[in-house]
């Protein structure tokens, strides 16, 4: 019980921590990222609740299966959100942007 | 990961009123969790029940392709957008020209990569007893796709568009064609006829696991493969692949 | 042939499976993809149409997947509002289709066209077929974490659709779109998990037979409810919405305006008002109204001061989206039968109109090569169908009769007046005002011809760009009259409703 | 189908099929075009004749079509709409013809005329209309279809006044839905019949429904531009004459006061009114709307919009009559002068467009010795002008005898001051135009002069207004004939029972 209580939990704070990120910052792939901790923080919490104490018949397997199926459907959302980041990033002039690229390009010329 | 604007900057004061109200949403919410009562019978019982009728040993296989294939059908299919979304958007930027592979990367991919085939055809196998399957072996199958384009084998440039579409395809198209044939023969969809449905299954896990590997692979290499055009173009400055 | 039979349930996957076949097809062969989308669409509605006559002569109807019964196996099932949508996705989804095929021919036949239009032509019709499947998925479902799915086939076609114009500002937008619609389906399914730890349960008709009331059922509700909202673009979510269709292709702002946001929003109202609806309180209701309210002045406020025609049309569905949402407080009035019927009235209305703008937008867009309102003086002589379509996709959004919006209206007026709530009579009677100045602004301008205006000879002219426009603006005027037989449509599917609702709400 | 409600189908579609059609011929095709809106209009009349003389011989047209519970679309002809439905069918084909003189030469004609069919269709509909419901559907609609003629010149003029006019109708016409919606929420579904609907809710929601009909008042005022709603009427002034001639006499304003008549003798029903009090509300806007636009009119020098202001004031008659709904003399008066104000205000407008588009005089004070130029035309403007004062034997005086007779037998002597006020009134800005046009001297040329052949001006620029003109004197004459406006609202009234 107690162990349900703390994926559940943790779950949870995985979910706030995420929903934080993906407001408060500005940058593409912070909040892809943070995308992906909330999710994370989802499924801990869905797998949780596939727990039953011992003894008392078998352990849920539906939510294995959900579980599952949303982490594919995040992986596919997460890399089309990446290349879609990327592109915004390669055609806008987002100052925010701009200053991620620029020392980059100024290391490469260097080398 | 490059360093960002954010990191060192104190919150301001949206910031923090958002903060406080992350932490009070989650807090109320923990509070609903730990209060639900744990008596909710749950679906385990009748998978239990209806296991043997399934064709598979693996509860978790069972529900994924059999009492809930449906979901698994259209989630083949989200994996699918998520490809043709990304070859809308842009051109694939690997492989990368005029890069020297290290002999000893080249080594390890060569060694690797079919006993990664290997692997990914033993989960798929292995699927309908215990923890394995479709979205298991297509991972490995993805990786050594994602493995070969790292290593910019200049013959991935001329791999067919038309393979590699079929390829894609023919995962969820052949889930949706077993899924009406059995419509045909049982008058349901999805419904196996009694006793196929273990081969079903493994048959339809196969070419998931093959559609979900190049699919993945496809999805690292962020974009359309660029094979129309003979000449090869020069590379972009900043290939979107890499900078992330 | 046993399954050919009329009441065989069947017949309810065809909408699914037919698109979703299609548009695996399409991006396959990439080759004659216009005769195999034009086909799906087609089949589309006619099983439409096919559906709704089966509910007339057999009622409601379940469908169990692979034969597996409901806690464990999925289900579809038709009833009212469902057959209803799929209608409303059938039309719109085939006007559309047409339309789409005009748009890209002409853009593909442009002596100044490049590649780019082939690659978009493309790419367009996979995605949009999978959306529809999504779509009539989301329709027909019956199990919440399918539901979930469709929403995610729906969130990830929409956000390519509507980058695919490729322009900076478009795919910035569909980025911000990807993030909203992605974060609101997480929220979803932490709804899910709420309640699938309080009730063990996946299926709508189990879990609206279930009295469980507890914190548990009202938090996964709330978290869904919330998750919904963000892909319904209800203010103050809708941050989202007007740049990603305003810089979509004009197709694409035709179906993400007309159809994507019709589906969350239907999946929100059901869960409303027949799964949970013994959980819901006159204050939650009235905070939805509010809300509502708020998104009719605020969209209509942010529509007048556009100077893009687009953007405007945008800002317009964020405004039209409120009067679904006054609907909530104001059902309670309503008995059974009745409680869909302005939800439904609005939305057909709403997505004839709205495609058939964002159609007559793209068209004028496309001959004039820009949208700014200020410029577009005596559009009338070079495009008389086009403008004709807009004004009268115009006339719906004002809500005069005989169009769909119209009775929507009377009904939502008729219920505030009759419960004594004024404040929702004038905020709709302010949003319909505000509604005719944005639309006649643009009006005016279109159909002056002012002296000495020589109309540009414009040499490209497909009829797809135009009457598909048209018989959209026609079918949102002229819906009002065929209201009785939507009610009727309606009241068969309810049946099975008031028997499960044991007296309860609303 | 019976044959009666394809007549009523027929009607309306007389109109609207040759609209449809015009909007769709090319701009050169002007032949065919004058046509077709002509053949419209000749055939929406013998529909009409044919209807009226069923209407009389007592057959009942009628068609119901349901929307949804409680609301449905109802057209339904009885001997009011058939009153209506006659003028504006008349006045429509001789619109038609002028319309087809003034328009000449001037470009978007498809357009114009493909809007003003569809005017007169919802003119029509609006006539036929048989409850709350379709009324107001014809009654948005008629919004729509004016718009684009009001600002067909394209001028910023014009769509400044076009918006003036959107804001007013449609604010008028969303006060006009929530009351009816009110009203369908107190007392039910009601159909218009000649008594109203039963006098029982008077006395169980008696301030709700006297709240409802200054509501619906207030609503339907904006189009029968009652003070002070009036504020669109006189910009409206910048559309072409045909336009304002249709607008004033037929259309938009007639059809807001056949709405308030419609409101009073068939929704409400004498009783209840009479129960409610709130008549002396409607009689005080009457006589208010009835000095301030004569009052107004005498200060103007634009010539369209004096006879905008005199409009404004001659149509509160109608809602003046209406005020007195307990005496038939008066009824008759309001109703006939729905007829007769439609007569002689076309006939000023005919003959205002004929100056501006033969002359180029706009303002009276350009109108010295006109009438030498223009003999025929200024000789019907002066028939017009003495029927406004209520110079017998024309048919102003006729209105105004019976209202004048009601308001006797009501025992309110002040109306009867008020309605020789308005008399007054209306020769102190009538007759200098008169005098000046008549025995003034041409000082300078004519602004413009556009046109010399055979007659003073185009042959369809002048037979429409002499005819109008004569049915002025004729109607006025005959009052008392077996076929004239005047009698058929006397078969109204019997039928109404007062």
């Amino acid at each position: 019980m107690i162990t349900t209580l703390l994926y559940s939990m943790t779950g949870l704070i995985l979910f706030g921590m995420g929903l934080f990120t993906l407001i408060v910052h500005s940058h593409p792939l912070r909040k892809i990222l943070a995308v992906n901790v909330m999710s994370t923080g989802v499924f801990l919490i869905l797998i949780a609740t596939a727990y039953t104490p011992l003894g008392q018949g078998e352990v849920d397997p539906v939510p294995h299966a959900m579980v599952l199926t949303g982490i594919v459907v995040s992986v596919s959302v997460t890399a089309l959100a990446l290349i879609l980041a990327c592109r915004v990033q390669e055609t806008s002039n987002l100052d925010l942007l701009k200053k991620k690229t620029v020392p980059e390009t100024a290391k490469e010329s260097t080398t | 990961m490059p360093k960002t604007r954010n990191r060192h900057k104190r919150l301001d004061g949206f910031q923090r009123l958002f903060l406080l109200l992350v932490v009070c949403l989650i807090t109320l919410l923990g509070c609903i969790l730990s209060t639900i009562p744990n008596s909710a019978p749950g679906l385990a019982d009748a998978v239990a029940r209806l296991q043997e009728r399934s064709g598979v040993k693996s509860p978790v296989t069972a529900v994924l392709l059999n009492f809930r294939a449906y979901d698994t059908m259209l989630e083949v299919v989200v994996l699918l957008l998520a490809v043709i979304g990304s070859w809308s958007l842009t051109k694939s930027p690997l492989p990368e020209q005029d890069t020297d592979i290290s002999p000893v990367q080249m080594g390890v991919v060569r060694l690797l990569a079919p006993v990664m085939c290997l692997v990914a055809a033993y989960l798929v196998w292995q699927g309908s007893h215990l923890a394995g399957g479709a979205f298991q072996g297509g991972a490995i199958l993805g990786a050594a796709g994602v493995l070969i384009l790292v290593s910019d084998f200049p013959w991935i440039r001329t791999i067919p568009a038309l393979p590699l579409r079929i390829g894609l395809v023919l995962g969820p198209l052949f889930f949706v064609g077993i899924a009406l044939c059995c419509l045909f023969f049982t008058g349901k969809l999805l419904g196996y006829p009694e006793g196929t449905a273990g081969w079903l299954i493994l048959l339809i896990e196969a070419a998931c696991a093959l559609s979900i590997g190049i699919t993945l692979a496809s999805l690292f290499a962020g974009g359309r493969p660029d094979n129309t055009m003979k000449k090869i173009q020069p590379p972009a400055k900043h290939p979107p692949g890499k900078s992330l | 042939m046993i399954f050919l039979n009329v009441d065989n349930p069947s017949w309810m996957i065809t909408p699914i499976i037919v698109p979703l076949t299609a548009g695996l097809l399409c991006f396959l062969f990439q080759r004659k993809t216009f005769a195999i989308a034009l086909s799906a669409v087609l089949v589309n509605l006619l099983a439409a149409c096919f559906l709704i006559g089966q509910l007339l002569t057999c009622g409601p109807m379940r469908y169990s997947m692979g034969g597996w019964q409901a806690p464990l196996g999925i289900t579809l099932r038709t009833d009212g509002p469902a057959v209803l949508m799929l209608l409303m996705t059938g039309v719109t989804g085939f006007a559309i289709t047409l339309y789409a095929r005009g748009y890209f021919s002409f853009r593909i036949d442009d002596p100044g066209g490049t590649d780019r239009h082939q690659q978009q032509q493309r790419y367009f019709w996979p995605l949009w077929l999978l959306l529809l499947a999504g779509l009539n998925g989301l329709f027909l479902s019956n199990d919440i974490f399918n539901l979930y799915i469709t929403l995610e086939i729906i969130g990830i076609s929409a956000a390519s659709l509507a980058a695919l114009s490729g322009k900076p500002a478009a795919r910035l937008a569909s980025f911000r779109y990807l993030l909203s619609s992605l974060l609101g389906s997480l929220t979803f399914l932490l709804g899910i998990v709420f309640l699938y730890k309080s009730c063990g349960l996946l299926d709508l008709d189990l879990l609206r037979n279930l009295t469980e009331n507890g914190p548990g059922v009202r938090a996964a509700l709330a978290l869904m409810s919330v998750g919904l909202l963000l892909k319904t673009a209800l203010v103050p979510m809708h941050f989202w919405l007007p740049p990603a269709h305003a810089n979509a292709l004009a197709p694409v702002s035709a179906i993400l305006s007309a159809l994507v946001i019709k589906g969350s929003f239907y999946l929100l109202f059901r869960l409303w008002f027949e799964v949970f609806a013994s959980s819901i309180t006159t204050e939650a209701l009235n905070v939805m109204g509010g809300l509502g309210a708020g998104a009719i002045l605020w969209g209509a406020i942010q529509a007048m001061r556009q100077h893009r025609l687009k953007l405007m049309v945008a800002y317009s569905t964020v405004s039209q989206l409120g009067y679904l949402f006054v609907a909530f407080p104001l059902s309670r009035a309503a008995d059974n039968a009745q409680v869909w019927s302005i939800v439904i009235f609005m939305a057909m209305a709403h997505a004839c109109a709205k495609s058939a703008m964002f159609m007559s937008a793209g068209t004028i867009f496309l001959h004039f090569g820009h949208d700014r309102i200020q410029d577009l003086t005596g559009v009338r002589a070079s495009l008389p169908i086009t403008v004709l379509a807009y004004g009268i996709a115009g006339v719906t959004l004002m809500g005069l009769p005989p169009s769909g919006a119209f009775i929507a209206k009377w009904l939502l007026l008729s219920w505030a007046l009759a419960s004594c709530q004024w404040w929702w009579v004038l905020v709709i009677i302010a949003g319909s005002a505000m509604a005719m100045i944005y639309v006649f602004r643009v009006i005016s301008r279109f159909i002056v011809i002012p002296e000495g205006f020589s109309s540009q000879k414009l040499e490209f002219h497909s009829r797809l760009l135009e009457w598909p426009a048209l018989a959209l603006a026609l079918i949102s005027l002229l819906l009002g009259l065929v209201a009785p037989w939507l009610l009727h449509i309606l009241a068969k599917g309810s049946i099975d409703l008031t028997q499960i609702l044991p007296g309860g709400l609303p | 189908m019976n044959w009666e409600q394809l007549l009523l189908v027929s009607i309306l579609l007389s109109s609207l099929i040759p609209g449809i059609i015009i909007f769709g011929l090319p701009e050169e095709r002007h032949r065919l075009r004058t046509i077709l809106n002509l053949c419209g209009a000749v055939v929406k009349i013998s529909l009409i004749v044919i209807m009226d003389i069923g209407i009389y011989l007592g057959h009942t047209f009628e068609i119901r079509m349901p929307l949804i519970p409680g609301v449905e679309l109802l057209l339904n002809g009885d001997p009011l709409s058939a009153l209506f439905a006659t003028l504006s069918s008349v006045l429509w084909l001789l619109t038609t013809i002028y319309a087809v003189g003034y328009l000449e030469d001037s470009p978007n004609r498809s357009h114009f005329f493909g809007y003003f069919s569809l005017c007169v269709t919802v003119t029509i509909g609006i006539a036929l209309a048989g409850n709350l419901v379709t009324f107001l559907l014809f009654y948005e609609m008629l919004t729509l279809t004016t718009y684009p003629l009001v600002i067909h010149r394209g001028t910023d003029k014009s769509l400044r006044a076009g918006r003036n006019y959107l804001i007013y109708a449609f604010s008028g016409g969303a006060v006009f839905l929530i009351a009816v919606i009110w009203l369908q929420n107190v007392v039910g579904p009601v159909d218009f019949s000649a008594t109203g609907f039963s006098p029982g809710f008077t006395d169980s929601h008696g301030t709700v429904l006297a709240l409802i009909f200054v509501l619906l008042i207030l609503g339907i005022g904006v189009k029968a531009a009652l003070v002070p709603l009036h504020g669109w009427l006189p910009q409206a002034m910048v559309a072409p004459a045909p336009v304002s001639a249709l607008l004033h006499a037929v259309a938009v304003v007639k059809a807001g006061a056949f709405g308030i008549v419609r409101i009073v003798l068939d929704v409400y029903g004498a009783q209840n009114l009479l129960l409610l009090g709130v008549l002396p509300l409607l009689g005080g806007i009457a006589t208010i709307t009835i000095l301030y636009g004569s009052l107004r009119a005498l200060q103007q020098d634009n010539l369209k919009r004096l006879l905008a202001f005199s409009t404004i004031s001659q149509v509160s008659y109608i809602a003046l009559g209406m005020s007195l709904v307990d005496q038939p003399l008066a009824v008759i008066g309001g109703l006939v002068h729905l007829v007769h104000q439609g007569l002689m205000k076309i006939t000023l407008f005919f003959c205002a467009g004929n100056l501006a588009e033969t002359l180029g005089i706009h303002h009276i004070s350009k109108m010295n010795g006109v009438a030498r130029r223009m003999p025929l035309t200024m000789a019907a403007f002066t028939i017009g002008a003495l029927g406004m004062i209520g110079i017998p034997p024309t048919v102003g005086f006729v209105s105004k005898w019976y209202l004048g007779l009601g308001s006797l037998a009501a025992g309110n002597w002040w109306l009867l001051g008020i309605l020789a006020i308005s008399s007054l009134l209306n020769g102190c800005y009538f007759l200098p135009i008169l005098i000046r046009a008549w025995f003034g001297k041409q000082q300078e040329s004519w602004p413009e002069e556009l046109y010399v052949g055979r007659f003073e001006t185009r042959l369809m620029l002048l037979l429409p207004p002499l005819i109008t003109a004569f049915t002025v004197m004729a109607a006025g004459a005959v009052a008392n004939a077996q076929i004239s406006p005047l009698a058929w609202v006397r078969f109204i009234v019997r039928e109404y029972g007062l």
